[in-house]
């Protein structure tokens, strides 16, 4: 038994599996579900880490669940986009409850701490699932998972905002699923697939036969996955869910969970759709303008909250158009800059969430204008949040900057630099909405509960502290990661 | 095409055709209801409309199950369809539960399960 | 409820429902059915059962504990499953492939861990119900009490 | 040791860098070795820098690239006669500088803020003059001057807080604009390398026009060129006096290098004639004169006054490099170095007011220069010079930039810088008068028994060496900084290498 050629069905189902155990765990060995938790993301991140290697050197490779080779049985493939994602999602994911192994003592009832657990890795398995299946039924049920988990993490805090959010992102996240599931069909009816590569390799002719078919299914699958990843304008759950989650909710759902979408995105647009097809409909120019919006006003609404995890989370909006911005460009440097994006904002937005909830869990304050002086007080948590604020600003030797040149750059490659001005516009507009945090929190006297915070413990200060680090890391050194993600791109442009 | 090309190509595809009714009334219900658990009921029509398009693509007319017997030859269904929708049926099913379990908590909260009731109390913002 | 007739005949029919249940689970790999429906027919059975009763009586014979437990070990099983092939050699949820004895096509022990996996799910399905419903019936309670 | 030659930038940047954390530490011990080790570090910086004088005399170009961030983005350094005349210039004023802050500061709150933010924007201020590229030079620009807010604000009253926001607003317009700037050149260029034999861009374009566009802003943002000066006269003031001087006398100076740079390394300076586009420049440059100029005697407050001049004066310099001529450039970057001079006197001297009588505005000047002679002499050399009296060396650079103009054929320009002068005159000489000749009144008047001292030594001497520089080097006929100003234009004019 060599355990290493196992790791694609392992890192999935290790964080299954204990997901599973855990409400025995939380029955009768309370102690031990954080330790159980912490290893089984652990091991996954081991996995994605030996995983990713394993495809820069040797090139993607997939598994077949049940020795069934495709069509029949599920595949999972590791190419470097799966890879990268997996990396993310472990990497962050690990860092974010480690953090909350304290946070949540104080967020949530004791009884529910258990179930926390459970969803939090049954969401952990369920994202890894998305990137790396190679299988579109597959792929929804991961997606089902990983809505239900998510829309869990954030109703198991028994609060009125959170429960109606809950609902709303719920029912939003059962539409998107259903459009997707209707894509998957109209899919499958052409083209007899649900494998990938076989469904890519039998559209070019299916859409000779059936184009509108196609069409109307790539409609419902930008839809679905759209209303998921809150691209705008079908945003209108995010603000609430992210903001009134606990913090550990809100950091894995900003930095990580919006993100999946957009990855499955991108691999169905570029590896499963033929490239004609995109032709056929402005569909790139549509996703285009829907990303230069969300950047815009997403940054706009961003301005006038008062809420720091409300203004957090519009800036999220803005930040996925990033990403689905490097998607629409359609050209390398332009998609190096979106996948990437997708880590950086990863590390950025669980750090600012986290910083978030530390200033939250020292002094109970969550309005902005009342943060003056917390840099006095709680200095890790405010450094964070300064780092994070300039890294989302751009600042160079931030890793913010390093995605913001490669979309810039590739809006030139392509010969728009219209693009490159909404990418400035919107840095500039974050300027306006982070930096009078960072003066605040740094030029001023503070007063009431900001003079006096509790203590953190060490568990919430180390991984933000690593956050901090990775986010000027990735800045200074980005190419540990671009191998993988230049590689990404050019499977996906088939270059 | 004439009035019964198109009552034929209607019935050839009644399924696909009736799937797509029932979507919209799901959606419809799920849209312009006020009741949360009329949502969830809107929610789970959309559900079943598209459960029953899956199984329809793979139905095939006079076709049976696929129960390999020895010796009987016979035409079968397409059973994958049927099976992914098994899960979609499990899925739906958690969903379905979850919401409603959801609605009794905004019941407690709120006295109501009226989404613009809940909204007023609120002050702002949509459900 | 203290519904004579329906106690009479759930207690009559009750009995019949989990035997079709429960052979409805274990042909999973035979017949059409398996662990999903002839879980949902046990978890059904169950909720009956607690109904026409009452949700102590249900309580009694199956408590929330108990059916939380079961929850888990279902899905453990299954997982279990795909793990054992792992150990035996073969892919994740391998099965003749990892050298899981398939026996002979039509009998009842046969095709491998497939059986094994259906009844997992049954046990998994039907405990889900039973625990969905106490949770919400448990939670519909608070919210009265509330009021 | 070429060697060592190549290593020296790196230790140069790096240096003041490590030392803030090591002074971020001690400081937590001790005030004393707090004050030591900044004055220290800056002496240290100023004389590695002037190690670099052989080598770089000798027509020598270093470079180094540290390591790469991204595929032909690298973080490098490369230290010409340009980088050097200017490393060396702000090595020296900073040095003087935190030998003046250590009495300047002592009644200051938060110095255990101020000592380590001085010492980095020293080492960004390095970093931007040794920068190898483009991206370097963003990278340390945009350090310097996001921490030279913390300087802006130091005082942290609400004036100041409204201040360093606006500075910090348009620090952001610029440097998106830098980025922007510098992508574009990116894209067209394929590198942003300033020791490429030819110009990054040789097709004039409208991506390249926006890009000088994007440089101009970016970097005009910084010296404060109309109309985006509007933060400078807000900022400089409300600083500590030594911030202001820095400010003033050297980050100006920053955006002037950014741009002499753009313009001769990314674009070449027969791309610039072929397109006429430093017409711009020019333009903007004298109403930046005039504007700087006039604005200037409206004002009361003494900070204020002088942060306007610096206005005006960054205008002569932005002038200068639209010229583009070989004694336009030598005037320019002459008066680059006379400005540092004789505005760091000029806020240091009113620093050692402020310290000592409190006053802030003009009109309770009267009569100071009879209780501070010494401070109130150096800030008349330095007044003076300001005007472009002989034989200061404001004079002299006002004289190579009209002779410049001269050769361009752009008598104008001269007027201008005439008209300017006689501005400069306006309000600098109204201060003199009153400071030596004016009777004491305002406040001050029923404290007219408490005597004012002359500032601290430690204040008074670095005020005084400034002040002698002023003189200096307008005197000699051949000093350090007009050899290399000499040297740098024609190195410049010859494309740079």
């Amino acid at each position: 038994m060599n355990l290493s050629q196992h790791l694609p069905a392992l890192i999935v189902v290790v964080p299954l599996f204990f997901a599973f155990v855990m409400p025995l765990l939380a029955r009768w060995r309370k102690q031990w579900c954080v330790p159980v938790t912490l290893g089984a993301i652990i091991f996954s991140f081991v996995a994605a880490v030996k995983m990713a290697f394993q495809v820069m050197n040797t090139g993607p490779f997939s598994y077949y669940m049940g020795d069934w080779p495709p069509p029949w049985g599920i595949e999972l493939g590791i190419d470097y986009l799966a890879a990268f994602a997996a990396l993310t999602i472990t990497g962050v994911g690990l860092l974010i409850i480690w953090y909350g192994s304290k946070d949540l003592l104080h967020e949530l009832k004791a009884e529910v701490i258990g179930w926390y657990y459970t969803l939090y890795l049954l969401l952990i398995a369920s994202m890894v699932g998305i990137v790396i299946t190679n299988d579109i039924f597959n792929m929804f049920v991961f997606l089902e998972i990983c809505a239900i988990a998510a829309c869990g993490i954030i109703s198991i805090k028994e609060s009125r905002d959170c429960i109606e959010a809950a609902f709303k992102y719920l029912v939003l996240s059962v539409l998107g699923s259903g459009a997707f599931l209707l894509a998957v069909a109209m899919l499958y009816m052409v083209t007899g697939h649900l494998n990938f590569t076989f469904m890519a390799e039998a559209l070019p002719e299916a859409m000779a036969l059936y184009p509108n078919n196609l069409l109307v299914a790539l409609a419902l699958l930008i839809v679905g996955l759209g209303v998921k990843a809150a691209l705008f304008p079908l945003h209108v759950w995010l603000p609430d869910a992210h903001s009134s989650a606990p913090s550990p909710s809100s950091a894995v759902l900003s930095a990580l969970v919006i993100k999946v979408y957009a990855v499955a995105m991108i691999r169905l647009l570029y590896l499963v759709f033929p490239r004609e097809l995109l032709g056929m409909a402005p569909v790139m120019e549509i996703i285009l303008w829907m990303s230069s919006l969300a950047i815009i006003i997403g940054s706009m609404f961003a301005i006038v909250q008062d809420d720091i995890k409300k203004m957090l989370a519009y800036s999220s909006i803005a930040q996925i158009g990033y990403v689905f911005l490097g998607v629409g460009l359609m050209s390398e440097s332009a998609l190096v800059g979106g996948i990437l994006h997708i880590f950086n904002h990863a590390l950025m937005k669980s750090m600012l969430f986290l910083a978030a909830g530390a200033f939250i869990y020292g002094t109970g304050v969550r309005k902005l204008s009342e943060l003056k002086g917390i840099g006095h007080t709680m200095p890790i948590p405010a450094i964070a949040f300064c780092i994070g604020a300039f890294s989302m600003v751009g600042i160079p030797i931030t890793s913010g900057f390093i995605s913001k040149w490669y979309l810039a750059l590739g809006s030139l490659d392509v010969g728009r630099p219209f693009f490159m001005g909404v990418i400035l516009i919107s840095s500039l507009l974050n300027g306006f909405y982070y930096l009078p945090i960072v003066v605040n929190a740094f030029f001023g006297e503070p007063e009431k509960a900001v003079a006096k915070p509790k203590p953190l413990p060490k568990q919430m200060l180390v991984p933000l502290t690593i956050l901090s680090f990775g986010v000027i890391f990735f800045g200074v050194f980005p190419s540990l990661i671009l191998g993988i993600v230049y590689r990404a791109a050019q499977l996906l442009l088939g270059l | 095409m004439t009035i019964t090309e198109i009552v034929l190509r209607l019935h050839a595809n009644s399924y696909y055709f009736f799937a797509i009714i029932l979507f919209i009334i799901g959606f419809h219900t799920m849209l312009t209801h006020n009741n949360l658990i009329k949502k969830v009921i809107g929610m789970n029509i959309m559900d079943m409309a598209i459960f029953l398009f899956f199984v329809a693509i793979g139905y095939v007319r006079g076709g049976r199950s696929p129960i390999l017997e020895p010796g009987v030859n016979h035409t079968f269904i397409n059973p994958l369809p049927s099976a992914l929708i098994l899960t979609g049926i499990v899925v739906a099913v958690s969903v379905t539960a979850y919401a409603l379990s959801l609605i009794i908590k905004l019941y407690k909260h709120y006295g109501t399960i009226d989404a613009e009731e809940i909204m007023r109390i609120r002050g702002g913002g949509s459900l | 409820m203290e519904d004579v007739i329906v106690r009479y005949v759930s207690r009559f029919i009750l009995p019949f429902v989990q035997l079709y249940g429960l052979y409805v689970v274990l042909h999973g790999h035979l017949s059409p059915g398996g662990g999903f429906s002839g879980g949902a027919v046990i978890g059904a059975s169950m909720i009956l059962y607690a109904l026409s009763f009452n949700l102590a009586a249900g309580s009694k014979k199956l408590s929330h504990d108990v059916s939380s437990i079961l929850e888990s070990s279902g899905a453990l099983i299954f997982a279990g499953m795909g793990l054992l092939s792992i150990l035996l050699g073969g892919n994740f949820l391998a099965n003749r492939a990892a050298g899981i004895p398939l026996g002979t096509p039509g009998n009842l022990f046969s095709s491998g861990s497939i059986a094994i996996i259906t009844f997992g799910v049954g046990i998994k399905v039907a405990s889900t119900m039973i625990t969905l419903f106490y949770s919400l019936i448990e939670e519909e309670g608070h919210s009265h009490d509330h009021h | 040791m070429p060697q060592l030659d190549s290593f020296l930038p790196v230790w140069i940047v790096m240096f003041p860098m490590v030392m803030t954390v090591v002074i971020f530490y001690v400081e937590q011990r001790s005030e004393k070795m707090r004050n030591a080790l900044a004055v220290a570090t800056s002496v240290v910086t100023f004389l590695s820098v002037l190690a670099l004088y052989p080598g770089v005399m000798a027509g020598k170009i270093i470079e180094f690239e540290l390591f790469q961030i991204l595929p032909n983005l690298a973080i490098s350094f490369r230290v010409d006669i340009l980088s050097f005349s200017l490393a060396l210039l702000s090595s020296f004023i900073w040095m003087l500088v935190a030998i003046y802050s250590i009495d300047y500061m002592c009644k200051e709150h938060g110095c255990n803020r101020y000592y380590p933010v001085l010492i980095i924007t020293l080492a960004s201020c390095m970093g931007i003059f040794m920068a190898g590229d483009l991206f370097t030079l963003f990278v340390f620009f945009e350090l310097m001057s996001l921490i030279s807010y913390v300087l802006v604000v130091h005082e942290e009253t609400i004036e100041a807080l409204r201040a360093g926001y606006k500075y910090l607003i348009m620090t952001i317009i610029g440097g998106l604009a830098l980025f922007f700037g510098i992508i574009i050149t990116f894209e067209l260029g394929g590198s942003v390398s300033l020791s490429n034999p030819v110009p990054l861009i040789s097709e004039p374009s409208n991506l390249a026009f926006f890009a000088f566009i994007s440089f101009l802003i970016g970097f005009g943002m910084k010296a404060g060129m109309f109309p985006l000066h509007v933060w400078l006269p807000d900022a400089h003031p409300v600083a500590p006096s030594p911030a202001s001087a820095l400010l003033s006398g050297i980050m100006l100076k920053t955006g002037a290098y950014g741009l002499l740079r753009v313009i001769f390394h990314v674009y070449g300076i027969e791309f610039m004639q072929a397109t006429g586009w430093t017409v711009i420049l020019a333009v903007v440059a004298v109403i930046t004169i005039l504007l700087g100029s006039a604005v200037a005697i409206t004002q009361e407050n003494l900070k204020r006054r002088l942060a306007y001049s610096s206005v005006g004066q960054m205008g002569y310099i932005l002038l200068g490099i639209s010229i583009l001529n070989e004694r336009a450039l030598m005037g320019n970057i002459f008066h680059i170095f006379s400005h540092a001079f004789m505005k760091s006197t000029l806020f240091l001297a009113a620093g050692a007011i402020i310290l000592k009588t409190g006053k802030k505005n003009i009109k309770d000047l009267g009569g100071i220069g009879r209780q501070m002679p010494f401070t109130m002499f150096a800030f008349t050399l330095a007044a003076l010079s300001m005007i472009g009296i002989p034989p200061f060396n404001g004079f002299l650079s006002k004289w190579t930039l009209s002779l410049g103009a001269m050769d361009a054929g752009v008598p104008f320009y001269v007027l201008i810088l005439l008209i300017s002068s006689l501005l400069n005159g306006l309000y600098y000489l109204p201060i003199i008068i009153s400071a030596f000749f004016g009777e004491e009144h305002g406040e001050g008047h029923q404290h007219q028994s408490i005597k004012i001292n002359e500032a601290p030594y430690k204040m008074l001497i670095p005020i005084a060496i400034l002040a002698i520089s002023c003189l200096l080097f307008g005197l000699l006929p051949s000093n350090l900084p007009f050899d290399l100003s000499r040297v740098a234009a024609e190195y410049l004019l010859r494309g740079g290498f």
